[in-house]
């Protein structure tokens, strides 16, 4: 295990490409996939001159096609490669869904254990760009359900690279949904060559004792925002970035929620059938006799993603988020 | 294959009618028509892009180099058949009689841009590639069930190809000879995928051939084969003989996107060669210089009259009244679900007066 | 509307059938879409009969090609008609995931209701009948997150009939999904003609002041069972069918929480993301005060569901419903 | 389209060889061992179908009448090939050397039975139909990528055709140039469709030419063609020629799965003619006998020794330890997840000593 040696300031996009880089030069397995990869380097530049670096053979550009390339991905990753996909646009992903749930998810218990999927999915997802509809789709919570694959989703540069490389290093499935709206909006130090940050493992933006603020990727930013507004009026939030969102850090919620009483989760998703009712179910497991109120949600509403016209209404703000965390001080 | 599937043209690349037979079909009318609608859909894309440049729209698809194939294909539509775009073909959408004020609507990111003018059977342009494939054979379907005469069509590129849906779409409407045309617009790229890398047939018209339905392979540039050759594909579909597919070899000459940049991925001087070589517009220009029928008069007031036109649309567009939130609830289904009016009202109680 | 007049004894997969005769024969519009639906009368016989009464034209036997035949379906629901379409198992909707997330779900918000998509799609689910993998999927969780499609799941012959009727008269698309395992298990009087029930409104099957027992589908027996041993040991269960998963129906869950105090949710989907939560979010929402207890989640596992030779050590079962009922009493 | 794809045949129903180039290649050796494979499976076939209506296992798919495309496509492989069979292909699996016992445990719901024997490439069976050919073209292009000579096959249905993975998969194959070969058992049913409605199109072949690939269309029954056209579309996988895609002509006698009740939707009149004229079995017999090489006596030992070896393994099936509940929970990733954790041990003190 190599140990990183210097650092870069660098973007949360760059931080993917750095990791796909490292690995890259790593593992000889490891090669990626997808449609405009190669030569235009993706169409959020992910990819930006790892072809040049490694050769058509390792970085390839697929047809336009979702379930031809996932699927093909599947019998490469059982026949020894790593293959990296990049899916253009979460909202892409559907033509795709049956390979991941029938196969990519479920060949290792199938076959208990003989054969084995380690691809990785990645993923931009969310809206807040002003991109065209279906490109703005925040459905993290269909593949949460699904069995047998995790699904990963860092807000910051530093963690992008340790997650990712832990996600191809994973021996399974696993989804990695980069937050669009943060690719560029932050930078950061981030550790030359391979680090490896815990699938599975929350982390603490910031210490309060009052309310418990539990979100993750785009709505990172949002949620410290309204955190920071309600420390100017004295309430002091916990507030929780998940990074992986299956499996759970059910350790960070229960002693988040057990020291305060009190929840706001935010989440971009719909708000029905949203990874915000699994946190909820961990705290009602967990944490029941501690609860001062009930837990406030703040979401995306049950409608689809809006066009972009209305996505600011659409999406959680930090004065949605202001208000949820007022109304549980006050219950 | 390829010879099997030749790239078939009326005029060739001179201006000159090389197919004698269409010789008296091809009427003055016609051809200033078709330069009128194709100069008009060029201001517009032209100006369209600027829109987004200067932040007055978002993300845009342009056309330019496409022009002859949305044209002539769309001006071959009866006025109750259906039309199943993509995000590049607003250009036919326009010649079919869409509305400008809501295709920039479309494009500045408001539902309202998706609804065609009345009576129009306009959909909504198709995003997730190749879905709406499957959708023009049901509505197609749908037509030959009702008994009537009207048709479908779809319009899809050559990366589009490669999806199942092309393929479970075509396989449905020939099954049930459903009176659809899919009408390719083979462009040779899909973003940065040149179709070398997208298939490993040289045509795409020879797909037709995993369907039992006729396939032809013509020049996309040329207004009046593609006029012509979709006519007689939606002659056969009126007449119960089923779908056919349509390769109309075209080119675009700029980014995919408005956030596309197509230098990382080919060489500009091709696009600046084929501007001078097979343009469409340019190519019956020619033609129409050749008959001895080109006024540059009437050009100058056909763009003044588009310009006017287009600029009364971005000034429609701008004025539209700013998105109201309650849209977001209010279609979701025919009656809200509780959900939904609670999330409505909550919302509308937090934004109080307006949105912070 | 009709008035049902005379009544027949009938088992569930009956009542779809005789739903789907009363609305072919009510409506010209409506017609059937699917695999094997003609002279096989579907894999499950549900409609047996209905291409020799109404013709080729009508029941349609379509290609095997899932998006194929919903994205046409769409087509023709946009264009007049009111398809009823056939899965052949819920686990084989997957390819038509992309056609139903991004079109038949979406269509009227995204033309404010020019084009709207009055589709049904019909599915068996479930495990329990020693079916082949990928043929016991429970995974209407994936899609009552969707926006814009409801999802309906009844457990009786009556309600069935009743529901699909409503269903296929919906102005908007719906799922509907039937449990396989009560398709034959159990005969009900069911009423000739057009009749309709309500979508999103549960049903209570027991009256009980202890304790809140939710479920839907082919769990409903299970939970019934449970129910009834409890009731030998002195506990009384507000037995609640749900019958449909979205919208859920919000005052019957408050109702029966605020009078019991404690739940027991019963569902064979996984745990982790299953509809459950959702019930649970509405408990928290709506309840919270009145609660006694944790809830209880009596649900599959997060495995795939395993093959059949599993599948009961994966079912809930009524032993395992009865501890959780036993947990939650003795909190 | 039917005429440049005919049926291609080496044995005539007869049992006469009317391609000469293969006299040399058919020796007594090869027809011995091929009838030796198709009686086994048939035994084995006939066996399930008994066991299922004992209830000894589950719900079964039998492939009784397409023997000779199972084992002569089987046969072409080498050892370090990989196979992606569907449900209706453990036929294959079986003569590829897949364990008896482990076919038997599959249709006894018992994941044991996907496990194939030590270094042997086979994919568990494809439920979702046409999946499993975009992993085969994957697999294939792995081993392109690892430069051997291996190389992949993957079965799949007529019904199969119309999914759109059956599209991607091929599409994806012809242009890496994956070393795998599609191998289309046309048995003219997907349960109760017929070909003619589930395609526009003739055959089956033909949709190679939407791929760029060799196609040919084969008489199914006729194990020598199938073994040898399976053999050429491997040398060329494995030269670097990229996939090709075989059409086997060929018929189920029996239901689609013991489920199913072919009487509903077919004339059980063409199963009984078409045992007695092209049977892939008696085809070879005949074969044999017009070579003067058939022995009753060697048939009869054959039939003992595979009924034997099935009974041996139906016997192994039924002692196999039953189902460990811990196995929901082991698989599922590599690592179980704290969910996993729990669920596995509260459903174990659940079941205290066994399940009620
Ligand atoms: C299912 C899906 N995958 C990916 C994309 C992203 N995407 C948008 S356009 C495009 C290329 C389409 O190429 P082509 O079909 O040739 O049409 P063209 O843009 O050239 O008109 C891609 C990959 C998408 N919209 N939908
Ligand atoms: C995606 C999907 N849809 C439906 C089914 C149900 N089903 C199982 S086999 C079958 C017919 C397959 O026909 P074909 O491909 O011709 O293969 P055959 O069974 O004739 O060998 C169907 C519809 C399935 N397994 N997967
Ligand atoms: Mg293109
Ligand atoms: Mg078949």
């Amino acid at each position: 295990m190599k140990t990183a040696v210097g650092a870069k300031t660098m973007t949360l996009v760059q931080a993917i490409t750095d990791a796909l880089d490292t690995m890259l030069d790593e593992r000889k397995e490891v090669l990626l996939l997808g449609e405009d990869i190669g030569k235009n380097g993706g169409v959020f530049r992910a990819t930006d001159g790892l072809q040049a670096k490694y050769g058509e053979s390792r970085v390839i550009d697929t047809p336009l096609s979702e379930a031809g390339f996932v699927g093909a991905g599947i019998g490469m990753a059982v026949n020894g490669f790593l293959p990296v996909i990049e899916i253009q646009f979460l909202g892409f992903i559907y033509p795709a869904y049956e390979q991941i749930m029938t196969h990519a998810s479920r060949l290792r218990m199938r076959t208990m254990g003989h054969f084995t999927v380690p691809i990785v999915i990645r993923a931009p997802y969310g809206a807040g760009v002003r991109a065209p509809e279906i490109h703005c789709d925040s459905t993290e919570a269909i593949f949460t359900h699904m069995p047998g694959i995790k699904v990963v989703c860092p807000s910051s540069p530093y963690d992008a690279k340790g997650l990712l490389i832990a996600a191809i290093e994973d021996p399974d499935p696993v989804l990695f949904l980069e937050p669009m709206r943060c690719y560029r909006s932050a930078k950061e130090e981030v550790p030359e060559g391979r680090y490896t940050i815990e699938i599975g493992k929350g982390k603490k933006l910031m210490e309060g004792d009052d309310v418990t603020v539990i979100t993750w990727g785009a709505m990172v930013p949002e949620a410290m925002q309204a955190a920071k507004k309600m420390k100017q009026k004295g309430i002091q939030c916990d507030l929780i970035d998940l990074r992986t969102l299956f499996p759970l850090d059910k350790d960070i919620i229960a002693e988040s929620v057990q020291k305060t009483g009190r929840t706001v989760i935010v989440h971009e998703a719909h708000a029905t059938g949203g990874v915000g009712n699994d946190v909820l179910a961990i705290i009602n497991d967990t944490s029941f006799l501690y609860q001062k109120a009930p837990v406030e949600r703040v979401t995306g509403f049950d409608s689809p993603v809006p066009y972009f016209g209305f996505e600011d209404h659409y999406l959680p703000t930090p004065v949605r988020i202001q208000h949820s965390i007022e109304k549980v001080m006050k219950f | 294959m390829e010879n099997h599937f030749p790239i078939r043209q009326i005029l060739d690349k001179n201006g000159n009618v090389i197919a004698a037979e269409y010789k008296e079909k091809i009427t003055e009318k016609l051809a200033k028509d078709f330069y009128r609608q194709m100069l008009r859909l060029r201001i517009f894309d032209r100006k369209a892009i600027s829109l987004q440049r200067q932040g007055r729209i978002g993300t845009y698809a342009p056309f330019e180099g496409q022009e002859a194939s949305q044209v002539g294909s769309a001006a071959a539509l009866a006025g109750n058949d259906w039309m199943f775009p993509t995000y590049r073909d607003h250009g036919a959408a326009m010649s079919f009689g869409h509305s400008l004020r809501n295709v920039l609507l479309f494009w500045n990111g408001r539902n309202e841009g998706c609804i065609p003018p009345d009576g129009k059977r306009i959909f909504p342009p198709g995003i997730p590639i190749a879905t709406q494939i499957p959708h023009a054979a049901g509505a197609a379907f749908a037509e030959k069930k009702k008994g009537t005469a009207n048709a479908a069509i779809a319009y899809f590129g050559d990366g589009a190809t490669s999806e199942g849906d092309f393929h479970e779409g075509l396989n449905f409407a020939s099954v049930f000879k459903a009176p659809v045309v899919f009408f390719n617009q083979n462009n040779q790229y899909a973003i940065s995928v040149p179709i070398e890398k997208q298939m490993n047939t040289k045509t795409i018209a020879q797909k037709s051939l995993a369907y039992g339905m006729p396939g032809i392979r013509i020049d996309g540039n040329d207004i009046f084969i593609v006029y012509f050759e979709t006519l007689k594909a939606l002659e056969r579909a009126r007449k119960g003989e089923g779908p056919s597919l349509i390769e109309a070899v075209t080119w675009r000459y700029g980014a995919h996107t408005t956030a596309d940049d197509p230098s990382k991925y080919r060489d500009q001087s091709e696009s600046r060669a084929r501007r001078q070589e097979t343009d469409p517009v340019l190519r019956l220009e020619r033609w129409m210089q050749n008959q001895g029928i080109f006024d540059e008069k009437w050009v100058q007031a056909a763009e003044e009259e588009a310009t006017a036109e287009i600029d009364h649309a971005v000034a429609e567009m701008e004025e539209f009244p700013p998105a109201d939130p309650a849209a977001i609830f209010d279609h979701v289904f025919a009656e809200p679900t509780w959900q939904i009016k609670q999330q409505k009202e909550d919302y509308l109680k937090v934004i109080g007066g307006g949105r912070e």
